[in-house]
């Protein structure tokens, strides 16, 4: 009989306890961010997808020797590159980026020896077709040097 | 609750749940039989989202593989990680610089409190309260934040190296985690008042869905399902691997196999993972993250090599047969939901469907990662 | 005639109005409350403070289409959500907003509310019975084990407080308790029954209209968890729209018989300028509360529901019931 | 402590015990396939003990499919619990392995691995789900990836390949 009072009392006290919680918690300020009106800064460490590093002149430090294509575990990036006449290094010609299969993993940043490619800050990415996933980074970067 | 009924088996009715269901957190399907609101017969139909892996790991060579271990687990997803990176490690002899150890405990041991927060959440929500959820997710931000500006990445990590790791972790990340630590315990006394102590929530749980230690060994259940059922066992002290020796902790083990037994076995490790987080960054040595000789070409000499961890579900193990080529000749991949979701079926006879969902709770499933 | 006709059509339209602005309102509110317990915003784009929200979404529920499942018992299946809305709304028929606000005074306003709350009931056994889903179906049970379980102690309270009263009549029950928060049923010391257990009733009769509600920790019926919708789930478009309305016009109701019956109605804590502002001030603060509930607690189980009914509930309240035909033999 | 003892009773299994020499070149014994060399003779049955920090486990038993509910038996008293079952292909030998991975719930560690090996072209072992219920998902499991066929599981259908799935992709004859 007094334990029946006692779980009473005790039931209802934890009850009114957890809504004393979460009164306090009312007044308290609102912790979310209003995401299409207000963004967070990326961390410096963020990894987007890849980018071609132009270097002083705005051209691709790529030697086209094509580790982050054989490191990559899901066959994401093609990349061709030709030498010029007359040059001595070869030169890209196309660096294409398959982002529908990107798990970014980073292997291919990881396995440049040049420096030649970056993590991009990028996440806005969201579209209805598959074809916008598919990024020619060599044109993206004369797009910058522009 | 568990009244014994008088069942006629021409009475009962084949209730479908899931694999769209909103208790069973993905694509788990569970028929039932059902007799009433009571639960004859359960068969667990999983493979929904299989992936197979295993294949991936024999295709793929070992670095390329790193990042499928997280996509197993999206919320502990570390803890798996780190257990690939140690077998391959001890099967090829490379030795990992002391600092790149500690660094891993911490980031496996914030995972794991991101791991609980988040299902600490999920649970309370399987019983009908949302506000905790939310309060667990502003926590488990800062986990997230603070992973984010090591790794990259938010919740499918790709951090471990065979050897070290990827980035070294900065000032930002230790000051981060220390304030972390006195927030998260005021957090953990909150929740202990809105949730542990409230008596719907405790009528709900209280010797609801006993696991006995046996069936845990029958069925090979780890992590917290055993713990509460009485089972002093974590394989951080059971088979100590990487620096987990160094630091001191408790392993919380409750004795009442029901649902809320299992439930304050992870609150409690919350604050021992907490612990280990405040004794990592305080031993923190200096120092590189990555073997001086960098091995240019993975590939462990012939044999079979076998590696737990426990992670944020209980104990993971990864076998590796390997054949001395730079892809493995084999890559068993042994998850902890595997074994804990699988005596499911029989603990369930009997309850009722709302014992039987908020016991699922309990098991902290994760679907991906029972699938594979 | 034809005055009494426009006067009742009037009353019927207000009540209607006021039912269908406070469910759309109560929503918006009951997300704005929620969001600021689990501090976040909530709806706050459309209009100020989210304010335009409501009507938005009830454009968008009339946009959808109404499908009815194969197998289903059409005539019950449309009857249900019209069920659901139909006695709400004629309880607000004879609720005493204040001295002279109501639109129908009647002398057994305490029983036809209690009638018409029976009929909620029935609207989900309607629902969940003709869906042809075995959710929706176990939800129709649930909910008639829960509705016998609590109009049991809800009535016993109720009649303590008429017993206080010696009316059954709504206006005649306020005017018991006119004065200051004293003479209210809720402590009423000064009032004619000088009952010390009175709060204690208030308390269960406030649990017992959780539960005809259907209100979280007590929404068995719909408990998405287990249930996916419960008794709902087969409803789209204006069907679920309309069971939704009816859940907040059944909030609104049951918290104004709260009001009426121990809060003193209209009556001011101190005595002073009783009005229709008083009534609706603890008409929102205990709709308030009643959210605030909702978001704090997980959900009970139907067992841990039914055990805290005749274990507990059916047995105090009779208990104080006695008590209070003793305490009125006394004095 | 337990890991003497489990050994000794595995050591029954096997009639003749012959000495077994711990190998210090580890991986001599087990079957390597590098270029150049004849392949080794596929291993044959017995008890090995393997160095704990290296490979993981402590006991390796490779047990005739005849013997593995026996061996199975033997950790099931010793409070073992069930690990995880898995299957090797080892398609040099026209042989496919399964292996049984046993641990204990104690600070006394000891992991035990059985394997067993049967002809690729009739894969059939014994179950052990009448001593270890957990097994059952895990051989259905190892059905579904290698063809080998659990007798008298009560229930052998695909557990995470598709109801229809006619194939198994850890063969390694598999084409996708």
């Amino acid at each position: 009989m007094v334990t029946y009072f006692t779980d009473i009392y005790n039931g209802l006290l934890s009850l009114f306890v957890g809504m004393g919680i979460t009164f306090k918690e009312f007044f308290k300020p609102t912790v979310t961010v209003a995401y299409p009106y207000e963004t967070l800064t990326m961390c410096a460490r963020f990894r987007g997808h890849i980018e071609l590093v132009p270097d002083e002149e705005g051209n691709s430090k790529c030697v086209v020797c094509g580790l982050c294509e054989k490191a990559c575990p899901s066959d994401c990036i093609s990349l061709a590159g030709e030498k010029p006449e007359g040059g001595k290094k070869k030169e890209l010609t196309k660096y294409v980026l398959d982002f529908t299969r990107c798990s970014l993993c980073g292997s291919c940043v990881e396995s440049c020896n040049f420096g030649a490619i970056d993590f991009s800050k990028e996440y806005n990415l969201a579209s209805t077709r598959k074809e916008d996933f598919i990024f020619d980074l060599l044109k993206r970067l004369e797009e910058k040097k522009k | 609750m568990n009244s014994p009924i008088v069942l006629q088996p021409d009475e009962t009715f084949i209730l479908n749940v899931g694999p769209q269901h909103p208790a069973t957190h993905g694509v788990l399907r569970v028929k039932m039989e059902m007799s009433g609101e009571y639960i004859v017969n359960a068969e667990t139909v999983i493979g929904y989202i299989h992936r197979m892996h295993e294949k991936m790991g024999e295709v793929k060579t070992y670095p390329q593989f790193l990042m499928n271990l997280s996509r197993m687990d999206y919320l502990g997803a570390l803890g798996y990680s780190h257990c690939h990176v140690l077998v391959v490690e001890k099967a090829s002899g490379i030795e990992v610089p002391e600092r790149a150890e500690y660094i891993r405990a911490i980031t496996v041991e914030l995972n794991r409190i991101a791991s609980h927060l988040f299902w600490f959440g999920a649970f309370v929500m399987d019983l009908g309260g949302f506000s905790p959820l939310m309060y667990a997710l502003q926590d488990r931000e800062h986990i997230l934040d603070m992973l984010e500006g090591v790794t990259g990445s938010r919740l499918t990590y790709c951090y471990y190296r065979f050897g070290g790791l990827y980035n070294d972790i900065d000032d930002d990340f230790i000051s981060a985690a220390r304030r972390f630590i006195p927030r998260m315990r005021k957090s953990l006394v909150k929740y202990r008042k809105l949730v542990t102590g409230n008596v719907i929530f405790r009528k709900r749980l209280e010797g609801i869905a006993p696991i006995t230690s046996e069936m845990c060994r029958k069925y090979g259940a780890t992590g917290a399902v055993a713990r509460g059922s009485g089972i002093n066992f974590d394989v951080r002290k059971n088979e100590p691997y990487s620096v987990y020796p160094e630091f001191d902790f408790d392993i919380p083990v409750y004795h009442e196999c029901d649902s809320l037994a299992r439930y304050m076995v992870r609150m409690d490790e919350i604050e021992q993972s907490l612990r280990i987080v405040e004794q990592g960054l305080d031993k923190l040595p200096g120092g590189p993250i990555m073997p001086d000789k960098k091995p240019k070409m993975i590939k462990p000499p012939v044999g079979d090599f076998y590696q737990a961890v426990e992670t944020a579900r209980g104990s993971f193990g990864v076998r590796l047969v390997s054949d001395g080529s730079k892809n493995p000749y084999r890559l068993k991949l042994r998850s902890p939901t595997y074994s804990n979701m699988h005596l499911f079926d029989e603990a369930c006879r009997g309850m009722m469907i709302m014992d039987a969902l908020a016991f699922m709770g309990s098991l902290d499933l994760v679907i991906p990662e029972i699938d594979r | 005639m034809s005055l009494t006709l426009l006067n009742v059509l009037f009353a019927v339209i207000s009540a209607i109005a006021f039912a269908a602005l406070n469910a759309a309102y109560l929503v918006w509110a009951e997300r704005r409350g929620a969001a600021r317990i689990q501090r976040r915003p909530g709806p706050n784009i459309n209009g100020p403070f989210g304010l335009l929200q409501p009507p938005l979404d009830g454009i968008k529920l009339m946009a959808k289409q109404l499908t009815i499942p194969g197998g289903a018992d059409k005539v019950l299946f449309i009857a249900a959500p019209v069920l659901a809305m139909f006695p709400a709304i004629m309880s607000f028929v004879t609720i005493p907003f204040s001295e002279t606000i109501v639109a129908k005074n009647m002398n057994v306003g305490v029983l036809m509310i209690f009638a018409f709350a029976a009929m909620g009931g029935m609207s989900l056994v309607f629902a969940g019975w003709s869906s042809r889903n075995k959710y929706a179906m176990m939800s129709s049970v649930r909910a008639v084990s829960q509705a016998v379980a609590y109009e049991i102690p809800m009535l016993i309270t109720t009649i303590t407080v008429v017993m206080i009263s010696g009316s059954m009549d709504l206006m005649e029950i306020v005017r018991q308790q006119s004065g200051s928060i004293l003479h209210w049923n809720i402590f009423p010391i000064l009032g004619n029954s000088h009952n010390i257990l009175m709060p204690f009733s208030f308390l269960i009769f406030f649990i017992c209209t959780l539960a005809e509600t259907n209100r979280a920790p007590f929404d068995l019926g719909e408990a998405e968890s287990e249930l996916v919708a419960g008794f709902h789930t087969e409803y789209g478009s204006m069907g679920f729209g309309l069971f939704f309305m009816g859940e907040y016009a059944n909030i609104v109701i049951g918290s104004c018989l709260t009001t009426i019956l121990f809060l003193g109605g209209w009556n001011c804590p101190f005595g002073l300028f009783p009005g229709v502002w008083w009534f609706i001030l603890k008409l929102y603060l205990l709709i308030a509360t009643f959210i605030w509930i909702r978001w704090t607690f997980p959900r009970t189980t139907i067992y841990g529901l039914l055990n805290l009914s005749w274990k507990i509930l059916i047995p105090l309240s009779l208990f104080n019931l006695l008590f209070t035909a003793g305490l009125l033999k006394v004095f | 402590m337990i890991c003497e003892k489990t050994k000794l009773a595995l050591q029954s299994l096997f009639p003749e015990p012959k000495p077994e020499p711990v190998n210090i070149v580890e991986g001599a014994s087990e079957v390597s396939e590098k270029k150049g060399k004849a392949p080794a003779p596929p291993r044959q049955d017995g008890l090995l003990e393997r160095d704990y920090a290296i490979h993981g486990y402590h006991l390796d038993a490779q047990v005739s499919p005849d013997q593995l509910l026996k061996a199975v038996s033997i950790l099931d008293a010793a409070q073992f619990f069930i690990e995880s079952i898995t299957g090797v292909d080892w398609i040099n030998d026209n042989q496919l392995e399964v292996v049984y991975d046993f641990s204990r719930y104690d600070f006394d560690v000891c992991r035990v691995v059985i394997r067993t090996r049967i002809d690729r072209s009739n894969p059939v072992v014994p179950t052990i789900t009448n001593i270890y219920d957990g097994a059952n998902w895990h051989e259905r499991e190892t059905h579904d990836f290698f063809g080998i066929k659990f007798d008298g599981h009560p229930h052998l259908i695909p557990l995470l390949l598709p109801e229809d799935a006619d194939f198994h992709p850890l063969l390694k004859d598999f084409k996708a």
